[in-house]
C-alpha cells in the first residue's frame, strides 16, 4: 500500500459519500454541496492515480486542473439557479411537478 | 428488340411520375380544381402509355427492364418489369386513371381536395412501386408506404367514425407490416437480396434444405404479414370498417391498392420467392389452401348478413380476394393461372361495384340494400354497370368472373384437392344469394318512393363505372385475345412451373 | 493544412467564437449572425464529409504537439455522421429561432412583465453547438470531457431560458449532468492510469496489447457507461429529461432532444465500440487469440444490463407517452423510449455468435459485419431520431407559439388550417416509428438483420413491440389532428399571436422531409462508418 | 357466318332496345317501337342456317376460352322450331295493344330476343364453354319474361325460377368442369369423357340436376306450373316450346348415349342405375303431371303440366337409350323429332290462349277453335298429326326394353292418354272463359296461325327430310290403331269425368282453388324453407350473439389489463420522480452493475 493508493481509497470513499448524499437529499443547497464534495473526491481519485506513476502523470494532472475549472463553473450556475428558485415562493422545491 | 436506356428508366419513371404528381398537388390551393385535374389526368395517362409501351418488350421478347440502387450494403432496391409486374401495374395504372376521373367527379365541391389527391397520388406511387418491385425488400418498403399513405385517405372525412376506422386500419396493417418486415429481414440474412424469380428465389431452396424449420417460420411470418392486408380470415377485421372512406378510396382499397397489394405479395412469395415446389415440399400450401377456403366461405357468409351495400361489398372482397390465394395454393398450372388472372378480374369487377355504390350514395343517398327497389328506373346506367359487375362476381359468362372461376375449377380438378371445387361452387352459390336479390330488386320492382323520376347521374362518376363494366365483359369475352390478362397469366404460371414437373 | 482539416477545426471554433461575439450583440444582429454562422457550419461540414467519402480520416494536430499531449482533432466516419446531422438540425433550429424570437425563451423584465424573447439563447445555443462538435471531432478523451461539460452547462442554461417554471428542471438536469460528467472523468482517469494515454485510438491499442489492464478497464467502462447513460436519460435515469425537455422554450426543446443527448450518446458509443470492443469483444479478438475471457464476460454482462434497460425504456417511455395529453411531454417521453433503441446493440457487439454464422454457405454475414451492421443500424436510428425529433419539437413549438397551448385535444382539426405542419408531424411520426422510407427504418433494418445474423433472436419481439408502441403514441398525437369538426362547433384554440412566419413552417417541414430522404442513405452511412473503424 | 348472324342479330336488337334509353324521349320511343316491330326478322338467319344444315359452323377462337357453334342433326330441327316459335312470340307481342302493365315498351321483346340468343346458342353450342355461356344467357334472360307483369304471382314465380336456375347453373358448372377436365371440352367428346371419368355417377347426377330443372324432370319441375301462368302467353310459348328443349339438348349432348366405347365394370353399373333413375323420374313426371294437371283450373297451368308430362315422355326415351345402348341411336333421333313436334304444337296452344280470348267469336272463332283442337290432338299424338309421327317413331325406337315385365312401347302410349285428358281439360277451361270483344287481324292472330301451320308442315318435313327414322304409314291399320287407342281411351276418360261432374258426383271446387296448388311440391318446399329459415336464423343469431359477447368480453378484459398495467407504470413514474427515490434507484443500479461485473470479471 503506497500513499497514493491510500489517497485513491480515500478519494473513492469521498466520492461514494458525496454521491450518496447528492442523490438522496432534498434540500437544494445541501445537494449542491454534496455535488461539490463528489467533485472533489473524484479529483482526488485522479490525483492519486497520477501520483502512482513516476514521474507524476502530466495528463492526469491536466485533467484535474480542468476539472477544477469546470467545478467552479457548475457551482456558480447551480448557485444562481438555486437562488432564483428559492426567491420564487411557489417554486420552493417544485421538483415533483413535472 | 434490344432494351434501350429508356426501357431501363421506365420502371423508375413510373414511380417518380406518381410521386411528382403528389408533390405538385399538395401545395395547390383548394380552388385550383382544373389545374389539379389536369396534373392528375396527364400523369395518369402518361403512366398508362408508358406501361403499355412495355407490352411488346416484356411479353413479346421476354425482356425485363430493371432499375436498381443500393439500399444498405448488400441489399439493393430493384424495380423490374416482369410479366406479373406488367400485369399488375397495367391494372393499377389504368384503374387509377379511371378512379381519378371518378374522384374528381365525386369530390366536386367538397373540401380538402389537394390533400385528398396528394395522398391519392402517393398511394399510386406506392402501388406502382409494389407492382414493379424486383425483390422482397423493395416490395416491403412500398408495401409499408402504402399502409401509411392510405391512412389519411381512410380518415379523410374527419368524422370520429372515419378516424377510428383509420386507426384500426393502421393498427392491423402496421402489425402485419412488422411481421412481414421481420420475415423479410430474417430471410435476407440467409439469402441476401431476395430477388423475385419465377419458380423461387436463389438461396431459398438451400435454406429450405439447410433448415426447413426456419424456412417454414419465415414463410408463416411473410404470409401472416401479407394476410392482414389481403384480409385472410381472421385478419380481415379492418376491411369492413374501412368502408367509411370516400367511395373512390374504397374502390381503390378493394380493387388495386391495399387488399390487392397483400394478395400480390402472397403471389410473389409463393411463386417467386419460395417457388411452388419448395413451398409444397415444405407442406405449406395445404394449410394456406384451407385458410383461403375458410376465408372464401366466411366472407361470403358475412356478406350475406349485411344490409349496407358497401359493407356487403367489403365482405365480398374478403371472400373474392382469397380466390387468388386459393388458385396459387393448388399448385397446378391452371390453378395458378386462375389465381393470377383473378387478381386482375376481381379488381375490375370490384371497382365497378364500388363506383356504383358511390354513385348510388351520392345521387340518391341510398346505402341500404332494402332501399334499392327500382333504382334501375332512376339510375339505369349505374344499375347496368352494377349488374354487370355483380354478374361478374357470381361468375356468369361472358364476364371476367367466369374466366377466373372456370380456370380455378379446372385447377382444382388438376390438383389433388378436388374438394376445393365444392368451395368454389358454394361460394358462387352464395355470391348469387347476395348479389342476385339486389339486381332483382333493382330492375324488376318499381321504385317505392313517391318521387321516382330518373335522376341525373354525374358524368364524371358514371363514365369510369361504365368503362370498367365494359371491361368486365370485354376481358371476359375476349379472354383469348393476345395480351389479354388470361394469356399473360398463363405465361406467368408457365414460368412458375417451367422447372417443375406439372403434377 | 487542407480544406478538410481547416474545416474540422472551424467546426468547433466558429460556433465558439460566434457565441462569444453574440453575447455582445443586439437582438437583430444576433439572429442575423446566428443564421450566417449556421450556414457557415453547414458549409464547413461539406468538405469534411467529402474527405471522409474518399475513405480517409481527417486528423488535425492543433499546436503540433502530437498525442498524447497535444490536442488532436480526429474526424472519422462516426464523427462526421453526427456532425452532419447536427449541422442540418442546427441550421433548421437556427432558422426557426431566428424567425420566431419568442420561441427562444421568456424573461421577466424589471416591470414584472414577462418578455418573450431571451438574449441568452443565441450565445448558449452556439456554445452548445461548439461543445457538440468538439465532442464529435475530439481525438482524445480529455477534449471529449471538456466538450461534454460545455454542452452540459450550456444546455442547463438553455433549459433555464424557459422561465420560472423550468428552473427546477434545469437545476435537476445540472445535477445529473455534472454527476454523469464526474463519473466519466473518473473513468477517464482510470483508463489513462492503465494506458498512459488520452488518445482514443492509442488507448484501444494499449488495452489490446496489455491484458493486465482489463480489470481496471472494466471498472472504467462501467463508470463511464453509467455516467453517460445518465446524460442520455436511459431508464431509470430519465427522470430529469421530461420536465427539462417539455418545459424548455420552443426553440430549445429540439436542441435538447435531438442534439444534446446525442453528445453523450456519441461518447458512449465511442467508448464501447472504439475502445472496449477492439480489445475485448470476442468477435474481434478471436483471431489474435488474446481475448481476456473474464473481462469479455464481465463486459457482456454490462452490455446485457444496458440492453435490458434499453428494452425497459422502450416500453416504459412509450406507455408514458401514450398517457400524455400535451404534445411536448409526449414527445419528451418519446425520446425516453427511443433512447432504448440505442443500447440494444451492446450484446450483439459483445456476443455475435450463433450457429448460422458458422455456415457461410447459408448466411451472408461474418462477425465483423455483424458489428458493423449493428453500429450502422444504431447510428441510422440515432440520426433518424435527431432529424425527426427536432422537426416534431419544432412543430409542437409552432403550435405552442401560435395558440399558447400544445394540448392535443385543443389541436383537433389542425389538418385543415395547417396542413403543412400536420404533414410534418406525419413525416416525423414515420421517422420516429421507423417506418419506410425513413432513416430510422433503414437503421432498424440493419440493426435487426445484424442482430439476427448474430443469433440474437430476442430482437424480433423487441422491434415489433417497440415499433407498435411508438406508432400507437404517435398516432394518438396525430389522429385528432385529422378530425374534421364542423366549422361552427370546433373548439378551436384562441390565437396566441396572429400569424407565424413562413420560415417557422418551412424549417420543420424540411427536416421532416429529410427524415424520409435520408432513408435511402443506408449504404453511404455504412460506408462512412467503416472509415476509421477498428474492425475494417 | 350464318350462325354468327343468327346469334348476333337478336343480341344486337336486344341490346339496342334498352340502349335507346339514352336518346331523347321522342327518338327513344320511336326507336324502340321500330326495333320491337322489326324484331321477328331476327330469326331469319337461323332459319337459313337450319336449312343449310350440318356443316354450318362458327369458330370464335378469341371469345372466352375459344368457342365453337355448329349445326348438326340434333340442333337442326330444334333450331328451326326455336326460330319459328320465337318469331311468332315476338310478332304476337309487338303488335299487341299496349296495356297498362306493359309501359316499358319493348322490354319483353328485348328479353325474348336475349333469351332467343341463348336458346339457339344452347342448341348450336359445340363446346362446353359456349354451351354454358348460352345456357346462362337463356336462363337469366327468362327471368325478364316471367316477371313481366310485376304481379305478386309473377314475383313468386320468378323467385322460385331464380332459385331453381341458380341451382341448375351451379350444378351445370360443376358438371361441365368435371367433364371438361377430363377432355370433354368439345361436346362431341363429352359423352366419351363422362364415360371415361372416375366420377361418372357424380357428373351424371350434376347434369341431371342442371338440365332436369330446365327440362321439367320431376321433382325439379316446380317452377314450370308457376312460371307459365305468370308469364305473358307469348313467353310461355317459348318457355314451353323451346326453352325446356334446351334441357333435353343438354341430356343428349352429355349423356353417354352414342359412344364408341361401352362402359365396363363400375361405370356400367353406375350407368345402369342412373338410367333407371332417369326412367323412373321421367315416367313419374309423365303420369303424375297428367293427374295433377287435370285438377288445375287455369288453362296455362294445365298446359304447363302437359309440358311436364311430355318432357317425361322424352326423358323416358333418353333413359331407354341409356339402359339399352343399342337403342340409343334411334331414341336420340326420336327424342329430337318428338321435341320438334311438341315445341310447335305446345307453342300453338299457348299462343292460342289470348287468341281465343280476342278472336274466339264469329267466323274467326271457328278457325281458332279448329286450330286449337287440332294443336291439342297433335300434342296428344293423334294419328296423322305431327304428334302421331313423334309418338310413332318413339315407340318404334324403344321397342324391346321392358319395365317390370311390360314393354316400354306399351307404357309410352299411355302418356298420350294422359295428354288427351289434360288437353280436354285445357280446352274446356279456355273455351268456357270470358272472351273479349273481337279485334281486327293483327300479329297475335297471324303468329298463332303461322305456328299452327308450321306445326303441321315442319315435323313432316323434318321427319321426312332430316331424320333417318322411318315415318309411319298411316294406311297401315296396325299403325293407325296403335296411335288411336290411347286417344280414344283418353277421350273416354274425359267423357266419364265430364259425365260425373255433370251429375255432381265429383266434388265441386271454386274456380280459383285447384285441389292441388299449381307447382305441387313447391308449396311444401316453401314452407320447409320458411321453417328452416326461422329456426336456422334463430340458431345463427344466437351464435353471433355469443361470439359477439365473447369478443366484447375479451376486448374489455384486454383493455382492463392494459389500463391497469399502464396505470401502475405511471404511478411508479410519479413515485420515482421524487429526487431521493430517483437518486436511490440510480445508486442501486450503479452498485449492482459494478458488483456484478467485478464479481464475474474477478471469478471468471
Amino acid at each position: 500500500m503506497t500513499t497514493a493508493t491510500w489517497y485513491l481509497l480515500l478519494g473513492v470513499i469521498v466520492v461514494t459519500i458525496g454521491a450518496l448524499r447528492l442523490l438522496t437529499v432534498q434540500d437544494l443547497v445541501a445537494r449542491l454541496i454534496a455535488l461539490n464534495i463528489t467533485g472533489a473526491g473524484s479529483l482526488m481519485v485522479l490525483v492519486s492515480l497520477a501520483a502512482r506513476s513516476e514521474p507524476i502523470d502530466p495528463v492526469l494532472s491536466a485533467l484535474v486542473i480542468t476539472g477544477l475549472v469546470i467545478t467552479a463553473a457548475f457551482t456558480a450556475t447551480a448557485a444562481v439557479l438555486i437562488r432564483r428558485i428559492e426567491d420564487t415562493p411557489d417554486l420552493e422545491d417544485g421538483e415533483a411537478s413535472s | 428488340m434490344e432494351l434501350t436506356n429508356l426501357h431501363y428508366v421506365i420502371p423508375l419513371l413510373m414511380v417518380l411520375l406518381s410521386l411528382s404528381a403528389a408533390i405538385m398537388i399538395f401545395p395547390m390551393r383548394e380552388g385550383q380544381t382544373k389545374l389539379r385535374a389536369i396534373v392528375n389526368l396527364t400523369i395518369a395517362t402518361v403512366k398508362v402509355a408508358l406501361i403499355v409501351s412495355l407490352f411488346p418488350v416484356v411479353l413479346g421478347e421476354g425482356l425485363h427492364p430493371e432499375f436498381s440502387m443500393s439500399f444498405v450494403p448488400g441489399i439493393d432496391l430493384v424495380l423490374r418489369v416482369d410479366e406479373l409486374a406488367l400485369l399488375f401495374s397495367t391494372l393499377s395504372s389504368s384503374l387509377w386513371l379511371l378512379t381519378t376521373i371518378y374522384a374528381i367527379g365525386y369530390l366536386h365541391g367538397k373540401p380538402h381536395q389537394s390533400r385528398f389527391f396528394g395522398f391519392f397520388s402517393l398511394c399510386v406511387t406506392a402501388s406502382v412501386g409494389i407492382s414493379l418491385s424486383g425483390n422482397l425488400v423493395t416490395f416491403l418498403l412500398f408495401y409499408e408506404m402504402l399502409t401509411l399513405v392510405t391512412y389519411p385517405l381512410v380518415a379523410h372525412w374527419g368524422t370520429p367514425a372515419a378516424v377510428r376506422a383509420a386507426r384500426i386500419y393502421l393498427r392491423y396493417t402496421l402489425t402485419g407490416g412488422l411481421v412481414l418486415l421481420i420475415g423479410v429481414v430474417w430471410l435476407t440474412i440467409y439469402t441476401g437480396d431476395v430477388d423475385f424469380q419465377s419458380g423461387g428465389a436463389e438461396g431459398v431452396t438451400e435454406l429450405a434444405e439447410y433448415s426447413p424449420t426456419i424456412a417454414i417460420i419465415i414463410f408463416i411470418l411473410l404470409i401472416g404479414g401479407l394476410g392482414v392486408k389481403s384480409a385472410l380470415v381472421p385478419l380481415h377485421g379492418w376491411l369492413p370498417l374501412a368502408m367509411v372512406a370516400p367511395a373512390p378510396v374504397s374502390a381503390l382499397l378493394h380493387a388495386v391498392a391495399v387488399v390487392k397489394a397483400g394478395v400480390f405479395g402472397i403471389v410473389r412469395v409463393v411463386d417467386d420467392v419460395y417457388g411452388i415446389q419448395v413451398a409444397s415440399e415444405l407442406g405449406l400450401l395445404t394449410p394456406l389452401l384451407v385458410i383461403a377456403s375458410l376465408t372464401i366461405i366466411y366472407g361470403s357468409y358475412q356478406a350475406l348478413r349485411q344490409l349496407d351495400l358497401k359493407k356487403r361489398l367489403a365482405y365480398s372482397t374478403v371472400s373474392q380476394v382469397s380466390y387468388v390465394v386459393l388458385g396459387l395454393t393448388m399448385a397446378t398450372v391452371a390453378g395458378t393461372t386462375g389465381g393470377v388472372v383473378h387478381l386482375v378480374h376481381q379488381g375490375i369487377m370490384k371497382i365497378t361495384l364500388f363506383f356504383c355504390a358511390g354513385l348510388f350514395q351520392e345521387t340518391t343517398g341510398v346505402t341500404n340494400i332494402r332501399d334499392m327497389r327500382g333504382i334501375g328506373y332512376r339510375m339505369p346506367l349505374t344499375s347496368l354497370a352494377f349488374t354487370i359487375g355483380a354478374l361478374g362476381m357470381i361468375g356468369i359468362p361472358p364476364t371476367a368472373g367466369f374466366i377466373s372461376k372456370w380456370q380455378l375449377g379446372i385447377g382444382a380438378l388438376d390438383s389433388d384437392n378436388t374438394w376445393v371445387i365444392t368451395i368454389l361452387l358454394a361460394s358462387s352459390l352464395m355470391n348469387s344469394m347476395y348479389f342476385l336479390p339486389i339486381i332483382y330488386r333493382m330492375w324488376f320492382f318499381y321504385p317505392q318512393i313517391a318521387d321516382a323520376r330518373a335522376v341525373a347521374e354525374p358524368k364524371m362518376m358514371l363514365w369510369p363505372a361504365l368503362v370498367t363494366a365494359g371491361l368486365v365483359v370485354g376481358i371476359g369475352a375476349g379472354a383469348s385475345i393476345a395480351y389479354a390478362p388470361l394469356e399473360i397469366a398463363e405465361q406467368i404460371s408457365e414460368g412458375v412451373f417451367s422447372d417443375v414437373d406439372s403434377p | 493544412m487542407t480544406l478538410a482539416e481547416f474545416s474540422t477545426g472551424a467546426l468547433v471554433l466558429t460556433p465558439l467564437l460566434s457565441a462569444a461575439v453574440m453575447a455582445l450583440c443586439t437582438h437583430v444582429l444576433r439572429r442575423l449572425l446566428g443564421v450566417v454562422v449556421a450556414v457557415l457550419i453547414v458549409g464547413f461540414t461539406v468538405p469534411v464529409v467529402i474527405h471522409l467519402g474518399s475513405g480517409e480520416v481527417v486528423e488535425v494536430d492543433l499546436g503540433a504537439y502530437g498525442a498524447p499531449l497535444g490536442i488532436v482533432l480526429r474526424a472519422d466516419g462516426l464523427s462526421v455522421l453526427f456532425i452532419a446531422m447536427t449541422s442540418l438540425v442546427g441550421l433548421g433550429i437556427t432558422a426557426f429561432a431566428a424567425a420566431t424570437p419568442e420561441a427562444t425563451g421568456e424573461r421577466i423584465q424589471a416591470n414584472g412583465q414577462s418578455k418573450t424573447e431571451h438574449a441568452g439563447f443565441w450565445p448558449l445555443w452556439f456554445g452548445c453547438w461548439a461543445g457538440l462538435n468538439a465532442v464529435f471531432v475530439s481525438g482524445d478523451l480529455f477534449n471529449t470531457y471538456v466538450g461534454l461539460e460545455l454542452v452540459g452547462l450550456t444546455a442547463v442554461g438553455l433549459v433555464a431560458l424557459g422561465g420560472q417554471k423550468s428552473w427546477p428542471a434545469a437545476l435537476r438536469y445540472l445535477f445529473i449532468a455534472v454527476l454523469g460528467s464526474l463519473l466519466f472523468l473518473v473513468a477517464v482517469g482510470l483508463l489513462v492510469s492503465v494506458t498512459g494515454t488520452l488518445d482514443i485510438n492509442q488507448a484501444a491499442q494499449q488495452l489490446t496489447d496489455n491484458p493486465e489492464a482489463a480489470g481496471v478497464a472494466t471498472v472504467a467502462m462501467v463508470l463511464l457507461s453509467i455516467g453517460l447513460a445518465m446524460k442520455v436519460a436511459l431508464v431509470p435515469m430519465h427522470q430529469w429529461l421530461v420536465p427539462a425537455h417539455s418545459g424548455a422554450p420552443s426553440a430549445v426543446s429540439p436542441i435538447l432532444s435531438a442534439l444534446v443527448i446525442k453528445g453523450a450518446l456519441f461518447v458512449f458509443l465511442r467508448s464501447w465500440l472504439y475502445v472496449a470492443a477492439p480489445a475485448y469483444s470476442p468477435a474481434l479478438t478471436e483471431t489474435s487469440g488474446e481475448a481476456p475471457l473474464n473481462v469479455a464476460e464481465a463486459l457482456s454482462i454490462v452490455a446485457w444490463v444496458f440492453a435490458l434497460l434499453g428494452l425497459i425504456a422502450l416500453i416504459v417511455g412509450a406507455i408514458m407517452a401514450l398517457r400524455q395529453t400535451r404534445l411536448k411531454p409526449l414527445i419528451a417521453y418519446s425520446t425516453v423510449a427511443q433512447a432504448g433503441y440505442w443500447f440494444l446493440l451492446l450484446p450483439v457487439v459483445f456476443m455475435p455468435t450463433s450457429a448460422s454464422l458458422g455456415d457461410p454457405g447459408v448466411t451472408t454475414f461474418d462477425a465483423s459485419e455483424v458489428i458493423a451492421g449493428a453500429l450502422a443500424g444504431t447510428v441510422g436510428l440515432i440520426l433518424g431520431h435527431g432529424l425527426a425529433k427536432s422537426a416534431l419539437f419544432l412543430t409542437a413549438g409552432y403550435f405552442k407559439e401560435l395558440y399558447g397551448t400544445e394540448k392535443i385535444a385543443a389541436l383537433s382539426g389542425e389538418a385543415r388550417s395547417h396542413p403543412m405542419m400536420v404533414m410534418t408531424m406525419g413525416l416525423t411520426a414515420i421517422g420516429l416509428a421507423g417506418l419506410p422510407f425513413s432513416l430510422s427504418f433503414t437503421g432498424k433494418w440493419q440493426l435487426t438483420s445484424a442482430s439476427l445474423a448474430g443469433g440474437h433472436y430476442w430482437i424480433l419481439p423487441v422491434i415489433i413491440v417497440a415499433t407498435l408502441l411508438s406508432a400507437a403514441y404517435l398516432l394518438r398525437a396525430f389522429g385528432p389532428l385529422m378530425m374534421d369538426n364542423d366549422q361552427e362547433n370546433a373548439a378551436h384554440p384562441e390565437l396566441h399571436r396572429n400569424s407565424m412566419p413562413v420560415v417557422a413552417q418551412v424549417a420543420p417541414f424540411t427536416l421532416g422531409v429529410l427524415t424520409l430522404l435520408t432513408g435511402f442513405m443506408g449504404t453511404p452511412i455504412f460506408d462512412l462508418l467503416e472509415v476509421g473503424a477498428p474492425w475494417s | 357466318m350464318l350462325i354468327a348472324l343468327s346469334l348476333l342479330l337478336p343480341a344486337l336488337i336486344a341490346a339496342l332496345i334498352p340502349l335507346a334509353g339514352v336518346a331523347r324521349p321522342a327518338v327513344r320511343d320511336t326507336a324502340r317501337r321500330v326495333l320491337a316491330i322489326g324484331a321477328p326478322a331476327a330469326i331469319l338467319p337461323s332459319i337459313a342456317a337450319a336449312i343449310a344444315g350440318p356443316g354450318t359452323e362458327l369458330d370464335v377462337p378469341w371469345l372466352l376460352f375459344g368457342v365453337t357453334f355448329a349445326v348438326d342433326t340434333i340442333s337442326r330441327g330444334l333450331l328451326l322450331i326455336g326460330a319459328l316459335l320465337y318469331g311468332a312470340a315476338l310478332m304476337s307481342i309487338s303488335w299487341a295493344k299496349l296495356r297498362n302493365t306493359e309501359k316499358a315498351f319493348g322490354t319483353l321483346s328485348a328479353f325474348l330476343l336475349a333469351s332467343y340468343t341463348g336458346n339457339i346458342g344452347v342448341y348450336l353450342a359445340a363446346d362446353t364453354i359456349s354451351f354454358y355461356l348460352s345456357f346462362a344467357v337463356m336462363s337469366f334472360s327468362a327471368v325478364g319474361l316471367i316477371v313481366h307483369y310485376r304481379a305478386p304471382e309473377s314475383y313468386r314465380a320468378t323467385a322460385i325460377y331464380l332459385i331453381m336456375t341458380v341451382i341448375s347453373e351451379t350444378a351445370l358448372l360443376a358438371g361441365l368442369l368435371l367433364t371438361a377436365h377430363i377432355g370433354g371440352n368439345i361436346l362431341s367428346d363429352a359423352p366419351e369423357a363422362v364415360l371415361a371419368s372416375e366420377r361418372t355417377g357424380l357428373i351424371l347426377t350434376l347434369l341431371l340436376i342442371a338440365f332436369g330443372v330446365k327440362a321439367g324432370t320431376a321433382p325439379l319441375h316446380v317452377w314450370l306450373p308457376l312460371a307459365h301462368p305468370a308469364a305473358p302467353p307469348a313467353a310461355s310459348a317459348v318457355l314451353s316450346g323451346a326453352m325446356v328443349k334446351a334441357g333435353m339438348v343438354g341430356f343428349l349432348r352429355f349423356f353417354p348415349l352414342q359412344t364408341d366405347n361401352s362402359a365396363a365394370g363400375d361405370t356400367a353399373a353406375t350407368l345402369e342405375i342412373f338410367g333407371w333413375v332417369l326412367m323412373i323420374l321421367s315416367l313419374l313426371g309423365a303420369f303424375a303431371a297428367a293427374l295433377i294437371g287435370v285438377a288445375q283450373t287455369d288453362g296455362k297451368v294445365v298446359l304447363a303440366y302437359s309440358t311436364i308430362s311430355q318432357m317425361g315422355f322424352i326423358g323416358a326415351l333418353i333413359a331407354a337409350g341409356l339402359l339399352d345402348r343399342t337403342l340409343a341411336e334411334d331414341t336420340v333421333d326420336a327424342a329430337v323429332l318428338y321435341a320438334v313436334h311438341h315445341g310447335l304444337a305446345k307453342g300453338a296452344l299457348f299462343l292460342g290462349v289470348p287468341v281465343i280470348k280476342h278472336y274466339g267469336r264469329g267466323l274467326s272463332g271457328i278457325v281458332v277453335t279448329i286450330g286449337m283442337v287440332g294443336a291439342g290432338f297433335a300434342v296428344a299424338g293423334a294419328p296423322i298429326t305431327s304428334g302421331g309421327i313423334g309418338k310413332y317413331v318413339s315407340k318404334d325406337a324403344v321397342e324391346g326394353l321392358k319395365i317390370a315385365g311390360v314393354g316400354l312401347e306399351y307404357i309410352l302410349p299411355l302418356v298420350a292418354t294422359g295428354s288427351i285428358v289434360l288437353l280436354l281439360r285445357f280446352l274446356w277451361v279456355v273455351l268456357t272463359e270470358q272472351r273479349d270483344p273481337q279485334r281486327s287481324l293483327d300479329g297475335e292472330l297471324l303468329a298463332w296461325l303461322g305456328v299452327c301451320i308450321a306445326g303441321i308442315v315442319v315435323p313432316w318435313m323434318i321427319g321426312a327430310q332430316w331424320s333417318p327414322l322411318s315415318l309411319p304409314e298411316w294406311a297401315d291399320p296396325q299403325t293407325l290403331w296403335d296411335s288411336t287407342w290411347p286417344i280414344g281411351l283418353g277421350l273416354a276418360l274425359g267423357g266419364i269425368f265430364w259425365w260425373l261432374s255433370k251429375r255432381g258426383w265429383l266434388p265441386r271446387r271454386e274456380r280459383d282453388q285447384p285441389a292441388i296448388p299449381a307447382g305441387d311440391l313447391v308449396a311444401a318446399e316453401e314452407s320447409w324453407a320458411r321453417i328452416l329459415q326461422d329456426r336456422g336464423g334463430a340458431a345463427l343469431d344466437s351464435v353471433h350473439n355469443y361470439t359477439g359477447k365473447a369478443r366484447g368480453g375479451a376486448a374489455t378484459l384486454m383493455a382492463n389489463i392494459t389500463e391497469s398495467t399502464n396505470a401502475s407504470i405511471e404511478k411508479t413514474e410519479d413515485n420515482v420522480r421524487q429526487w431521493p427515490r430517483f437518486g436511490t434507484g440510480i445508486m442501486l443500479l450503479l452498485t449492482l452493475i459494478l458488483v456484478l461485473s467485478l464479481w464475474i470479471g474477478g471469478t471468471g
